[in-house]
């Protein structure tokens, strides 16, 4: 199984979202995280002094999928999270050994 | 001035030297005043009416020198009754004052914290430049002698721009207008949150405040001070401003809404409806709260007076009122969602509060009570309509304050009872006559707010602009606009 | 009215004619209104009387008309003063509505962010219908004509139903004891806090407004109208309510969180208390700053007239009290703890205040520092006391209200003077027959406040229920309560 | 008392006991109170004097028992228009009680998070602390007999201490008067957060509102009771503290600031200003309108009396300063960093009040208004002045109490009008006279203030310490200082 | 080395976190995140409008351990964190290669 | 490619980003956590009852990097991050199979 960890835009959660659903990927975990890039900070003024913002608020999606389904997946995420602008956000893939459903104890795919 | 200048100054300009040119500016302006001063005998005329009038209140007060008669006694009773009445006026309208805290809680909570920053600076700067336009200008047009019944033309200034040789009577009564017309002004803001370019916001408060709240604000109160209208001629009731203050207001708030559009994301092509909720409901409830305690100095304080007490009976009507408000808006919340909904009881104390400032003084305590059960489902009803209709009004300002004022205002002509104020409504045996009266009333401020709004909306939209970008709606005017979050170190989950 | 079956209608009804439904209630009870009004002449009898009184007050001001005579004059200086005495409490009055705001925020920061809608719509709640039954029943059952001593019998409505026919000094005082009454009932809604049905709370509400709070009342305070009460006979001290108001509202409080038990993962099975952190220090603390300004109403305006000024003495003691409170508990807290506790120094404020309300004003303001230090220590002492026998308060309200409440009665049987009231307690040579007083009052209250609480929250949990369940709880009362967070786009680390 | 200890007592120790000495030495306090009463006859003296007193007062009420002359009716009507004053002057000074919570929260909001508790612990210790020692010390080294026009020297604890015989006006005076020097002491509480012991900070209240403000403030405004001060024989204007609150306090808080040196991270070695920004913009917002509405009380509040009305003319031009303020500050913003910036709108709000609180009294509303638009780009320059000079100030408590205190004192020596109150500015052809006379007052408070400060500020330092460990700088002072983070569910992005 | 990374629900981590210390785990590292799978979210109204809440608060602990004591661990959380009804969450397992101590610049099982 | 995942303390963020920019290293994820091992939490007192913060406040930094920088990034984060206290915190390395830039679609190392 594969894990594939994609960071992207925060208003792209939902796109991203309901293109993973439309493809029948229907699992995820996402968390906030703050993003550090290509793409810069701006600069703000508080109180007279000036300051960069150099971390931007991203999303984090995390999907545990079957390797048959992993580039499936890539594909519709990388689609849905595009804007063309610098900042659009990574994809990441490793590989995961085994996967557990704490409800049923079951593993392998059909925890997934 | 180069006021229009700075107002549109988005570039980053960052030179110190500026600042001292915004001191010679009001260096100019400062001895524009000393002018002023030296023309007219500064120290002659208005000093030597000062001291007369002093000499002539406080005569009762030094009985050593003058012996006390009949007469000095019953004018230094007079004079007790009189200044006890300016402090009334005085503390009251502090706490319509402080309503302004209460709309902008009202208005951060049920929006988002990305636009946080914004609402507070628009509730800041709608209070502030206000307080300057409604003193230089909206008071005269407002209360000055109007012969025409439809605007007041003396007054400006409150007639004593430099000199200061105001009557106490004058100043007690400044302030108090003063935080009315502010509160008029602040409804436009919640609606149309979360959109709308700064600068605009604040043109379009010079505007209100100047000439849309003012000029039909003489109808019905120019009396009070020197002018007279025509709608007041008519018999028309609006003791505390559910139709001046509060309709207007609410007329401006809808057409504002109507102009700049919904807030992306809110509305799907196909009708549905996406909530975007508010990002705190403790600073809303507290808002409320507060609103609710300067609707006790917005009510019962329009006796502007002791007279006889009576502020203590519109003490009761109107808390009557927002409590039927709050409970029938949340009983039909429930009813409707399966649930009892802060959100819709909150708007509902306020469409209380909102519907019993006509009718408070005319109304019996029961009477209140019904009048404001209808008003908070009157509103719940009314935000559910303009979502229908995709007018995207985000804390419910045209429902609380346009709708339910507009109720509130025909309420008066159905439960006015002449045990209580001379008058019968229509439920009382006194016919359809001022139910028709204020339904000239409604109709006509609705035109005129309504109307003219939506001229000085578009006007604003193709010279400046009224709304943000779309990517800086995306990324709230917090930080497009003002360029600071309203909390710096936390994560949200908000999204369009 | 289908109120009961709305109250608990869980079911996801969605039908909009629903609400034409209630306001067709609402449409049969503004015809009741009016046939009510026709019923009795309304236009004569109240509409002459008040005309005639009209008369009477308006004569002096009008001395074109009618000669000054000394007499006359007498009348006008009598109105004025009286006049300002109504003011007087009506502001008084405001400032103690705004404590519900202070109260919410208390209860809402000392507990977790997931029941905080739920919060905010209880006090929004218990005050609405508090000041609908307090008017219609409490009121009477409080205040009107009371043979017995033990409950009044008239005075329903204030005596005005419909006719408005009220004297405006009645409406003062109706809107001054409404907010009393309101504070009684919020004080339970701290103490069950997080595990309260709503509907439940509700029913409660409507019962402590109704009768628990008034009836034992009136034996303290109703000859404050037309009553009269066993217990003022007896010449027992509580000037503004610690018991009448706070320890009554600490009692039932204190019934509820025994009938209704602690929270999930408060207690363990070994005894050890795990904490459970309130989620927003500075609501609580900004919560204690509004209800301390609350409290300038509440004892200073129990005066309810100017009475010879005597309001500043009673708003000095109550801010020595207060003071000495919060300083004794963080002190205590630094002891007992290794640091100065926020809570507890919260806690101690109000520990201060409610301390002083009885005996505010028959002490001297050395006294009133000395109460309110020792209540500080009561309070602390009293929470972990609570939290030892597991009767888990989220919010301190037994200890603050109930507890100290029955101190501060006690304190002014020690404390009292001569000097300053005509009475002297214990300690200034008075004996101890003022201080038996004070006991028999303090237990009198106990046994009615929490014996017919305890009674009414068995009823309650034996019908509809007490508590949410266990699945409510753990995710929440605002959620599964409201449908409705109160920060939707916050993370929070909150658990059980 | 052991409270030295107390204070300094940072070991675990957790011994129930350890409440009980508490109790005892309270205990014996009161047993002191009791004995100090039997010492005197208590119920002779006093009470016959008040009870002389209140015959005197209640006479012209009874005019059942004794006939109505003129002069008994005059009596009467003063008595009404004096006891009103009272009620004015106390519930200006629950307004201005109220500012605490302004305080509160506007340095909280201006924060962050992990230091919020100890914010909330300051501004409630302070108020308290500071209540019973100006009560006990300050207000007799204030309003005392001056023999010298340089320090009070009788009329502690306000001549009462435990008899009671207090007449109101006095009790009325003190609350009002206690309220203000808590004022003075909280503002050095913004300048020093988020680094300052907690210890350090109540022995600094302890001084300043026993020592460093009476004393000064005996110079100004001794004479309002029994003193009588240099400075205001001289002709001083300062109607309502610019100088004698605002200013000490801000000095005050220039010294804490420099002793105690910037936070960690703000400034770079290469001078570079590294902001740290405050952690809840509604939060400071929500308490810069408290403070806004407090004002109503501080300025119009200092007739304390009707006094022809005159707080009418006050409240227009406090309103009118603020809101100039207000809009100058957030227009310089915008000129020199390209965005209308939040926070110095709300300190500019504050500028103005603070600047127009001396020359309220005597300048017009067109000169006030003048004065805070100037006071908001003073205000504005002043803050990024302290921050080029590394003077770490995180709410800008220097500028806006120090040096917009300053300039509101001097702009009454500008713009004073004789046709106002008797006295004419440089700007009204008043000469230099006064303005040199505002100016050797300004001096002598920096001086005073400034001077003694940093003594005390360094003693501490050198003594018990002034600065928390680096480490609990970063860790933030709720917890290492207070045990209990302000928001115990949330996740924050702050770091040092 | 192992990585195993749990999505569980919020109020299962006290629970969690004594199961593995009672099975002599120290070492952990926890983050808010927000689920979507089977546990479908609810119907909420706002205003008179309905919207679904699908994302759910959930909890990741992260912990990396030494391959023999990772099956342990899988088994102790998963019992600890289970309660049988859909949304109980799930278990990640991968590699990792190395691991370092920063205090101390140890590596490998050392460094756990 | 490796990921670099670095549990560190709070205020050491600011260093270590610095640290890692100056070694050329401008692409990462930061994310809150809350982290339990050696060193403990304090007793607080909360209304006069014990308790113990045991989860203590982490920073987390992800970066995704080639395999021949991964050491230097290791080492340079070490060096910042480190006070010699308990609690410094940890990094762990791992594989990944694959990386996309969204926005261009670039993969494998072109990506980073
Ligand atoms: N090497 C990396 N390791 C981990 N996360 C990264 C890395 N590089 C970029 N990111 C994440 O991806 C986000 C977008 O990257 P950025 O370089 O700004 O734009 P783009 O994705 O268009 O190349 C960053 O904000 C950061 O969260
Ligand atoms: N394929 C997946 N990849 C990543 N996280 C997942 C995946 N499937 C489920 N999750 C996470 O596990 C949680 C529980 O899963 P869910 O399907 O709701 O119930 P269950 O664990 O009982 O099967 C989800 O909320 C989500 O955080
Ligand atoms: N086995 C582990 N798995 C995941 N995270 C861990 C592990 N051990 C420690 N951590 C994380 O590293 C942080 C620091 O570890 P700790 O044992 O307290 O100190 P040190 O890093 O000095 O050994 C912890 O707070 C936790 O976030």
């Amino acid at each position: 199984m594969k894990k594939i960890e994609a960071i992207i835009r925060h208003f792209k959660l939902e796109d991203v979202k309901s293109a993973l659903v439309a493809a029948q990927i229907e699992g995820m975990t996402v968390a906030e995280v703050r993003g550090f890039g290509r793409q810069k900070g701006h600069k703000e003024t508080y109180r007279g002094a000036e300051y960069v913002v150099d971390f931007m608020p991203k999303v984090k999606i995390e999907i545990v999928i079957s390797d048959t389904m992993a580039d499936k997946a890539i594909q519709v995420i990388s689609d849905a999270a595009r804007t063309g602008n610098i900042g659009d956000g990574k994809i990441f893939v490793s590989d995961v050994e085994q996967v557990v459903r704490i409800r049923t104890g079951e593993t392998g795919d059909e925890a997934i | 001035m180069n006021f229009l200048r700075m107002l549109t100054a988005f570039d980053n300009i960052q030179m110190l030297w500026k600042a001292s040119l915004l001191l010679a500016v009001v260096g100019c302006l400062s001895v524009t005043s000393q002018t002023f001063a030296q023309d007219d005998p500064p120290a002659e005329e208005p000093a030597a009416a000062a001291a007369e009038e002093a000499a002539a209140e406080e005569a009762p007060a030094e009985e050593e020198a003058e012996p006390v008669t009949l007469d000095s006694l019953s004018a230094a009773v007079e004079t007790v009754e009189t200044e006890t009445g300016w402090l009334w006026t005085c503390i009251a309208g502090f706490l319509v004052f402080f309503m302004q805290a209460g709309f902008a809680l009202v208005e951060a909570g049920f929006t988002r914290s990305k636009n946080c920053v914004n609402i507070i600076m628009k509730n800041l700067m709608d209070f502030s430049l206000g307080s300057i336009i409604f003193w230089a200008v909206g008071f005269g047009l407002m209360f000055g002698a109007s012969p025409s019944g439809y605007i007041g033309t003396t007054d400006f200034f409150v007639d004593g721009m430099v000199d200061g040789a105001y009557d106490n009577w004058e100043l007690a009564f400044l302030i108090f207008q003063t935080v009315f017309a502010a509160t008029a002004a602040t409804i436009v803001s919640g609606a149309m949150a979360e959109r709308t370019k700064f600068s605009a916001y604040l043109l379009y408060t010079v505007a209100i405040t100047a000439i849309v709240y003012p000029i039909s604000g003489s109808w019905a109160w120019g009396s009070l001070y020197n002018g007279s209208g025509w709608l007041e001629n008519m018999g028309f009731i609006d003791f505390a401003g559910s139709t001046v203050v509060h309709s207007l207001g609410g007329w401006a708030a809808l057409a504002g809404a109507i102009v700049i559009g919904a807030r992306k994301g809110k509305y799907a092509a196909d009708g549905t409806v996406t909530p975007i909720m508010g990002h705190s409901m403790p600073l809303a409830a507290l808002g409320v709260f507060i609103l609710w305690l300067g609707w006790f100095g917005f009510n019962p304080g329009s006796t502007t007076s002791l007279d006889d007490g009576n502020f203590a009976r519109v003490a009761v009507t109107t808390n009557l009122s927002a409590v039927g408000g709050c409970i029938s808006s949340m009983i039909l919340s429930w009813i409707m969602f399966g649930k009892p909904d802060v959100s819709f009881a909150l708007n509902g104390a306020l469409a209380g509060l909102v519907s019993i400032t006509a009718p408070c003084y005319d109304v019996s305590p029961m009477s209140a009570l019904i009048i404001g059960l209808i008003g908070g489902v009157v509103c719940v009803l009314s935000v559910l309509f303009f979502d229908k209709i995709k007018v995207d009004d985000p804390v419910g300002a045209i429902s609380v304050h346009g709708v339910c004022g507009a109720w509130g205002t025909l309420s008066a002509g159905l439960f006015a009872q002449d045990a209580i104020n001379g008058t019968n409504g229509l439920f009382f045996g006194g016919g359809a006559s001022q139910l028709i009266t204020q339904l000239i009333g409604i109709g006509a401020y609705f035109a005129w707010g309504f109307g003219v709004s939506l001229v000085i909306f578009l006007v604003i939209k193709l010279t400046i602009g009224l709304r943000v970008s779309e990517e800086e709606e995306l990324r709230g005017l917090d930080i497009t606009e003002h360029g600071m979050a309203a909390y710096p170190y936390l994560q949200s989950l908000e999204s369009a």
